[in-house]
């Protein structure tokens, strides 16, 4: 009964980037309400999106993904009250890093997705991941995985600057 | 039109005349809660029909017919009570300005035709002298208006106490008014103002 | 090298139709540390919890993943399986391949897929979990509750009685607050001092309640169930212990023409005074700006007049310092005063209505002392001009609320509803009087409050006129009103004999100070803020610190006495347990990387992060760093993500173990 | 022999002054010169519009107060307004045209230039009260008007709408009590001074000046002032030339000496009556001041 399914020449490895309370209840949410989206998701869930390291982000691109997602509480919803307004500071100076460091930024999708928000979950993966489909796998980066940066040892002074912007 | 039903739907609530309204007052219709404030002490309201918080109340609605087909905008005195002590900021006397215009512009479907004689006069006064000429503002008023002998009384008097001037001086420079008023012809004509 | 077990769940079908489950166990086998991987129909079930328990003694695992449903549905019931095995709880996760893989996907290889990938994350993520323990925290029972209107009241009458220990502080000579004041309440008017008293009275004589009044919160150290708290105790110039409440001083005193701020100004007090007759503690104060005595040396009459000696022209300020476990803000409001502009505010005045200058317009507090039977005018209404009473009034609703142009835009709840009952009372007592009132709209959503409302109209006769007032000017000894109805739509002028503002209910001045030394927080008009809105109306995000009544916004009394009850259960919850337990989820700092930036300390929301001063053993300070309070800690790991030494550290959630995941995508 | 001004303003009398109000701008002169306030007219000023412009037209009300501030601009010192209704357009059209870019650009446009957003503007109340000085203002006085009891009418431009003026207070100002209070003279507390005489319909509909103007001179009589003080023309315009119809309209009897402020700061400060144009007020003010041992 079901349409078949297209097949698509390149499928994309999305990480996800969830806090517990909000973002992850919504996927949750759409599981229960047994919506469908795409299957190329892998989750990680944080307590709070106050707590993701933008280095985390660096070495999922590093480790092969080809489109990241962080989505959080919806501003003032923080369930630690301003966590999430600390992460959407630190990751708008992060998109700059990343263009620095030739990330195509619409690899990078920051969203709001509350516990009640199945349905966006849905299509905010959905979008992202046709989105990625498009563009096609993300190679550029993986050549620069030598560098250990999650570590705290920034080499270059630019990365190091545009770290302290963040 | 005063009394009959009004039948709301998005066709007859003419939301672009508000739209229009705030654009050029500068003021927020829909902040209006209808407190009623600006009515209680609207020197004018007994001259109008509609009180000043209708006229935001019909604009709300999108009632703009009911607006302009009134005398109320054309006796709002411009004296700001309304504004000074509206609890939301709308500045109401700023949207009596605006309604003005736009019932100037389309030569008003309103019946107050003295005030707006005396409006215009006044601004023609400006454009010929540069500045006001009160003896033949008097004067024309009471021929174009049909009244004689308005105010004959006031007028002797005040020309034995020096108070009017039978002849006027003009400004000097009043080319420089005549190139305001083209300009803003043009600025209009060229629909880059309102 | 760890052993760690995986369980995959089929949930009936709800996985297994989409998930091939055999082959997920099958490929997690194979990875290098898995001692063991199986699957079983319903893990959840008495058998399936047996089946993870054994295996946990048999194969000795150090770790397991459960591969079922959301770790939002049975995290908590796996774990405690675990812990029952031995093993520590926080050595057990959830892989989500139902609500993130079975359900929302249709496709049995991809779904599978999938899964395995799921399973491998948390697997790698178990090999670096570390055991961790619940964090407990001493409480401290005894609780401290700052301000004694009817909420504070009403809290520490509830919290003693469960029988806790209770400071209550109170700045006033007297408990009481503006319940005190009121005549009769709404919306039953039985009198506001029948139902009052008895409850202050209960306070003085309760065995777990010490009363500190003309006091203030001086500072607060410490965090939820171990605060330090300093008191001040303003020095009253009477010996508390000494004084019997005779009441010789007020009546000997000289200085008789204070206006009484408790009677609105209506009144005056002598210089040594209790602010009402009923006063808790009956206990004078010597108002030391108005003394003649503090002011030029002379006088002491008081002194002399005193049979027990209790006068004490010297008494000094003393700060006093308590530990309590738990904190009830209930600091209530302050009307908005309409003709002052509050230094600082944006609050603009009413100078329109010229309150301040036109002596018969009085605000409703002004009201209630006027209607009070125990009032300055024995519950006459009678005007404060000239004494007589007035047969035309008129109440005005909504000044300075639901005026944001005036600074205020909400609205202040009660003063609907007061001013209907200021019209029934006039009514009541000024048979041949006419009240009007000039409202926006009459708020009366509470039990028997709109009813209530209908009466004043219906049965009391009060004109109610939907408009607002322009202006209200003197004319003779009338006061002009100039209004609008906007319902007729044509302009009112009533010349009255009294004009009575509704005015706003408004945080205290200074109630942003207190915060300050609570660490709690509070909007934009200075209310003090609750953690949720709907679920948490009484908790401040702040752990250990409640709030009761109208500092957290504007309230009647059913209201106020139900918030402070529900502080109070709040509190008694707290100090059911004599340990505070919790989730281990906290930051911890490395000291010996922590460069001391406080970077953290900027970033948590809670407050967590101390800074720790390090001393060698002669006690020399060697440097400062970082220190998070696991008592206080929200567990969010802001600070982590944000410190630029890395060194700090949220349990549960350590770069070691996100990067564990990471490394396995 | 006065040497230096004390102060110095470029001045713009508006239209009025130049006519039915020339008694006001002749009293001004003398008072500021007996002040030693230096005032210089601006060369060919316009009308600033007044009411009827902006009633229809807002753009070229602004325009035409922009042309007037740059002109004035041009001229050293703040400038100096008599007129409340001048000064009430001329602070407007500054804070239109700073709040709003889109109008300030089409205004440029109409005046082929910019506008002078900072230029202060002064009604020549802020002047004495605020830039001479109060103090100094009471120093001044030769004659003082004691016994004078004055209703101070502010009408409705002068403090209105509240941020634009600043003057004084919107609801409750002192300006004019103060000023008047410093030559001995007694403020009274009356309830209408605030409130608007109608000027906008002088001509078009004299009926409505007579009822609010007659509301006007009501308070001030039951108040017990001997005189009322004005700041503008067109205040001055309705109670004092329109008092007699009014009187008769509503039958009563007020004769009330309707003053603008210069002319009895003149008096007090010892401007010689002769150059106060007393003679121009259609309500004679001779007897009053002669009862009060004023003249
Ligand atoms: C005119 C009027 C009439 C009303 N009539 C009714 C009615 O009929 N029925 C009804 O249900 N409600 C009525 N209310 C509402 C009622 O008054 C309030 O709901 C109630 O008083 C709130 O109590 P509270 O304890 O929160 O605040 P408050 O009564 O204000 O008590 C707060 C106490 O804290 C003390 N305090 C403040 N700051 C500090 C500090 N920093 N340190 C120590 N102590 C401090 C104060 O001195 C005060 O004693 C009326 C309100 C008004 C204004
Ligand atoms: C249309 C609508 C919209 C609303 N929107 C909001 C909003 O946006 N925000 C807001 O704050 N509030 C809102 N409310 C109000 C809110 O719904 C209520 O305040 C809240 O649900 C009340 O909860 P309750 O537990 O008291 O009652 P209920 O939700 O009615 O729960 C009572 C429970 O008791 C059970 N029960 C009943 N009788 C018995 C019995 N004899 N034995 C055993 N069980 C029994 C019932 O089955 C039910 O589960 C809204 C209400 C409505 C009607
Ligand atoms: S005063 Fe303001 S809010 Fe009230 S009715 Fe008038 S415009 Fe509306
Ligand atoms: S500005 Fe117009 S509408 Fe407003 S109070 Fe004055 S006369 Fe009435
Ligand atoms: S553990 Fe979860 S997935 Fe497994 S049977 Fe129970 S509910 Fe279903
Ligand atoms: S201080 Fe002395 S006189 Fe005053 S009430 Fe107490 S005991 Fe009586
Ligand atoms: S010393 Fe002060 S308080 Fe005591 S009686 Fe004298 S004035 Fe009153
Ligand atoms: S309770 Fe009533 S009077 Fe008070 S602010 Fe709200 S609406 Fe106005
Ligand atoms: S951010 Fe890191 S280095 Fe800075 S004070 Fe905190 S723990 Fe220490
Ligand atoms: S984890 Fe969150 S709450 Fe805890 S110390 Fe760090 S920032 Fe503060």
């Amino acid at each position: 009964m079901h349409e078949t399914k297209e097949k698509h020449d390149f499928e994309p490895k999305i990480v996800a980037f969830v806090c517990t309370w909000c973002t992850y209840a919504g996927a949750d949410l759409a599981g229960t309400s047994r919506m469908q989206y795409p299957a190329n998701v892998r989750v990680l869930k944080f307590p709070c999106t106050g707590r993701i390291d933008p280095v985390f982000i660096l070495r999922a691109f590093q480790r092969g993904a080809d489109g990241v997602l962080v989505s959080g509480c919806h501003p003032g919803d923080c369930h630690y009250m301003a966590g999430n307004l600390h992460a959407r500071r630190r990751f708008a100076a992060f998109r700059g890093l990343l263009d620095f460091v030739g990330v195509d930024l619409a690899r990078l999708q920051f969203s709001w997705v509350s516990a009640a928000e199945g349905g966006k979950w849905v299509e905010v993966v959905t979008e992202l991941t046709e989105r990625i489909r498009v563009m096609g796998p993300m190679d550029e980066f993986k050549a620069l995985e030598t560098e250990e940066c999650w570590s705290g040892v920034l080499a270059t002074p630019e990365l190091q600057e545009a770290y302290n912007n963040i | 039109m005063k009394n009959s039903k009004m039948y709301l739907s998005t066709e007859t609530m003419n939301l672009g005349f508000v739209r229009k309204v705030e654009a050029l007052s500068g003021s927020s219709v829909r902040r209006c809660f209808q407190c009623g404030k600006c009515s209680a002490g609207c020197p004018m309201r007994t001259f109008m029909e509609h009180p000043p918080n209708r006229i935001v109340r019909l604009l709300q609605l999108g009632q703009w017919e009911r607006v302009l087909a009134g005398r109320s905008i054309w006796y709002c005195a411009s004296c700001e009570t309304c504004s000074s002590r509206c609890p939301n900021k709308v500045d109401l006397a700023a949207i009596m300005d605006a309604l003005r215009k736009l019932s100037w512009d389309a030569n008003g479907p309103s019946k107050e035709s003295y005030v707006q004689l005396a409006n215009r006069l006044f601004i023609e006064n400006i454009k010929t002298y540069g500045r006001q000429y009160e003896m033949r503002l008097a004067a024309v008023f009471n021929i174009k208006s049909g009244q004689f002998m308005k105010d004959f009384l006031l007028g002797p008097k005040l020309l034995t106490k020096g108070k009017l001037k039978v002849f006027h001086q003009k400004n000097r420079n009043i080319g420089e008014i005549e190139q305001i008023f083209s300009r803003i012809e043009e600025m209009r004509k060229k629909g880059e103002a309102p | 090298m760890s052993r760690i077990g995986v369980f995959v769940c089929h949930c009936g079908e709800n996985i297994s139709r989409t998930v091939d489950v055999e082959r997920v166990a099958a490929e997690i086998g194979k990875l290098p540390g898995v001692a063991l991987a199986t699957d079983y129909k319903y893990m959840c079930s008495d058998p399936g919890q047996g089946l993870l328990k054994k295996a946990i003694a048999e194969h000795r695992l150090d770790g397991i993943v459960v591969a079922a449903c959301s770790p939002r549905m049975h995290e908590k019931t796996f774990r405690n399986a675990a812990r029952a095995a031995g093993l520590n709880p926080f050595l057990c996760e959830m892989a989500n391949i139902r609500e993130h893989c079975s359900w929302v996907h249709e496709d049995r290889e991809e779904a599978t897929t999938k899964a395995i990938d799921i399973v491998r994350l948390m697997v790698e993520r178990v090999k670096k979990d570390k055991a961790l323990q619940p964090i407990t925290v001493p409480i401290t029972k005894r609780a401290l509750v700052i301000g004694g209107g009817i909420a504070g009241i009403q809290a520490a009458l509830d919290i003693a009685d469960c029988g806790h220990q209770v400071l209550l502080v109170e700045r006033e000579p007297s408990i009481g607050g503006h319940m005190a004041q009121l005549s009769e309440t709404f919306p039953t008017l039985d009198c506001s001092q029948c139902i009052m008293t008895p409850k202050m009275v209960d306070v003085a004589n309760h065995p777990n309640i010490k009363l500190h009044t003309y006091a203030e919160i001086e500072n607060v150290d410490g965090y939820i169930g171990n605060f330090q708290v300093t008191i001040r105790r303003k020095a009253r110039s009477v010996d508390m212990d000494k004084c019997t409440g005779c009441g010789v001083c007020m009546a000997k005193c000289p200085q008789k023409k204070i206006r009484s701020k408790f009677d609105c100004g209506l009144g005056t007090r002598p210089a040594i005074y209790v602010p009402f007759p009923q006063a808790v503690p009956n206990t004078p104060v010597i108002d030391r700006e108005n003394c003649t005595y503090f002011k030029s040396g002379k006088c002491g009459v008081c002194a002399k007049v005193c049979g027990p000696g209790a006068i004490d022209y010297d008494q000094q300020d003393e700060l006093i310092t308590e530990p309590v476990g738990a904190i009830v803000v209930a600091t209530g409001f302050e009307l908005y005063t309409i003709n002052e502009k509050p230094k600082g505010s944006s609050i603009k005045g009413y100078g329109e209505f010229g309150h301040g200058t036109i002596p018969d317009v009085i605000d409703g507090m002004t009201f209630e002392r006027l209607a009070s039977a125990s009032g300055p005018t024995g519950g006459k209404i009678l005007r404060p001009s000239d004494g007589k009473e007035p047969k035309q009034v008129v109440f005005v609703q909504c000044v300075g609320s639901r005026a944001r142009e005036k600074g205020i835009s909400y609205c202040s709840k009660v003063c609907c509803m007061y001013t209907a009952k200021h019209t029934m009372l006039y009514k009541h007592k000024v048979h041949d009087g006419q009240a009007y009132v000039f409202f926006m709209d009459a708020r009366t959503p509470g039990k028997s409050y709109d009813e209530f409302w209908r009466r004043a109209v219906e049965e009391e006769e009060a004109v109610y006129i939907r408009g607002m007032v322009s202006r209200l000017y003197q004319k003779g000894d009338k006061i002009v009103v100039m209004g609008s109805d906007v319902l007729v739509g044509v302009q009112v002028e009533i010349e009255a004999d009294l004009v009575v503002l509704a005015t706003a209910v408004q945080p205290r001045q200074g109630a942003d100070s207190l915060a300050q030394k609570l660490g709690i927080s509070y909007d934009t008009y200075n209310f003090y803020s609750e953690a949720h809105a709907k679920l948490k109306p009484v908790e401040c995000a702040t752990a250990g610190i409640y709030l009761a009544g109208t500092c957290q916004g504007p309230k009647d009394i059913p209201d106020t006495v139900s918030q402070a009850s529900a502080a109070a259960a709040k509190v008694m919850t707290l100090f059911s347990r004599d340990q505070l337990e919790r989730e281990p989820i906290v930051a911890r700092v490395n000291e010996r990387n922590c460069v001391a930036c406080f970077s953290c300390k900027k970033v948590c929301p809670y407050g967590a992060v101390e800074e720790k001063e390090i001393r060698d053993r002669q006690g020399n300070l060697i440097r400062v760093v970082a220190y998070v309070n696991p008592g206080v800690c929200g567990g969010c790991g802001t600070c982590q993500a944000t410190c630029p030494s890395k060194s700090v550290e949220l349990d549960g959630y350590t770069d070691e173990q996100v990067m564990a995941m990471i490394e396995a995508l | 022999m006065p040497t230096k001004n004390i102060l110095n303003y470029s001045y713009y009398p508006g239209c009025s002054l130049h006519a039915s109000a020339k008694e006001y701008d002749e009293s001004t002169k003398g008072l500021f010169k007996t002040l030693r306030i230096g005032l210089k007219e601006v060369p060919n000023w316009f009308c600033c519009g007044a009411t009827p412009a902006h009633n229809v037209d807002e753009l070229l009300s602004l325009s035409l107060c922009a042309k007037n501030l740059s002109l004035a601009d041009n001229e050293e010192g703040d400038l100096a307004v008599a007129c409340a209704a001048c000064f009430s357009r001329l602070k407007t059209a500054q804070h239109r045209l700073a709040d709003n870019d889109v109008k300030r650009k089409q205004v440029e446009v109409a005046i082929d230039g910019a506008v002078p957003l900072e230029k202060p503007v002064k009604h020549l109340l802020e002047i004495l009260a605020k830039d001479y000085g109060l103090d100094r203002l009471a120093d001044a006085v030769k004659k003082p008007l004691n016994g004078l009891k004055v209703a101070t009418y502010y009408g409705c431009l002068l403090t209105r709408p509240p941020d634009v003026p600043e003057l004084d207070c919107c609801e409750a100002p002192t300006i004019m009590e103060n000023v008047i209070a410093a030559t001995g003279a007694e403020p009274v507390a009356w309830s209408h001074r605030l409130e608007c005489c109608g000027a906008n319909f002088t001509l078009s509909r004299p009926g409505v000046v007579l009822n609010l103007s007659n509301a006007i001179l009501a308070s001030a009589k039951r108040a017990g002032a001997d005189c009322i003080m004005v700041a503008c023309p067109l205040c001055h315009g309705n109670l004092d030339i329109r008092q007699k119809e009014i009187e008769e309209a509503n039958g009563t009897r007020y004769g009330m000496p309707v003053f603008y402020m210069t002319q009895l700061l003149g008096l007090a400060v010892g401007v010689p009556a002769t150059k106060l144009g007393l003679e121009s007020m259609i309500v004679n003010p001779l007897p009053l001041l002669k009862e009060k041992n004023l003249l």
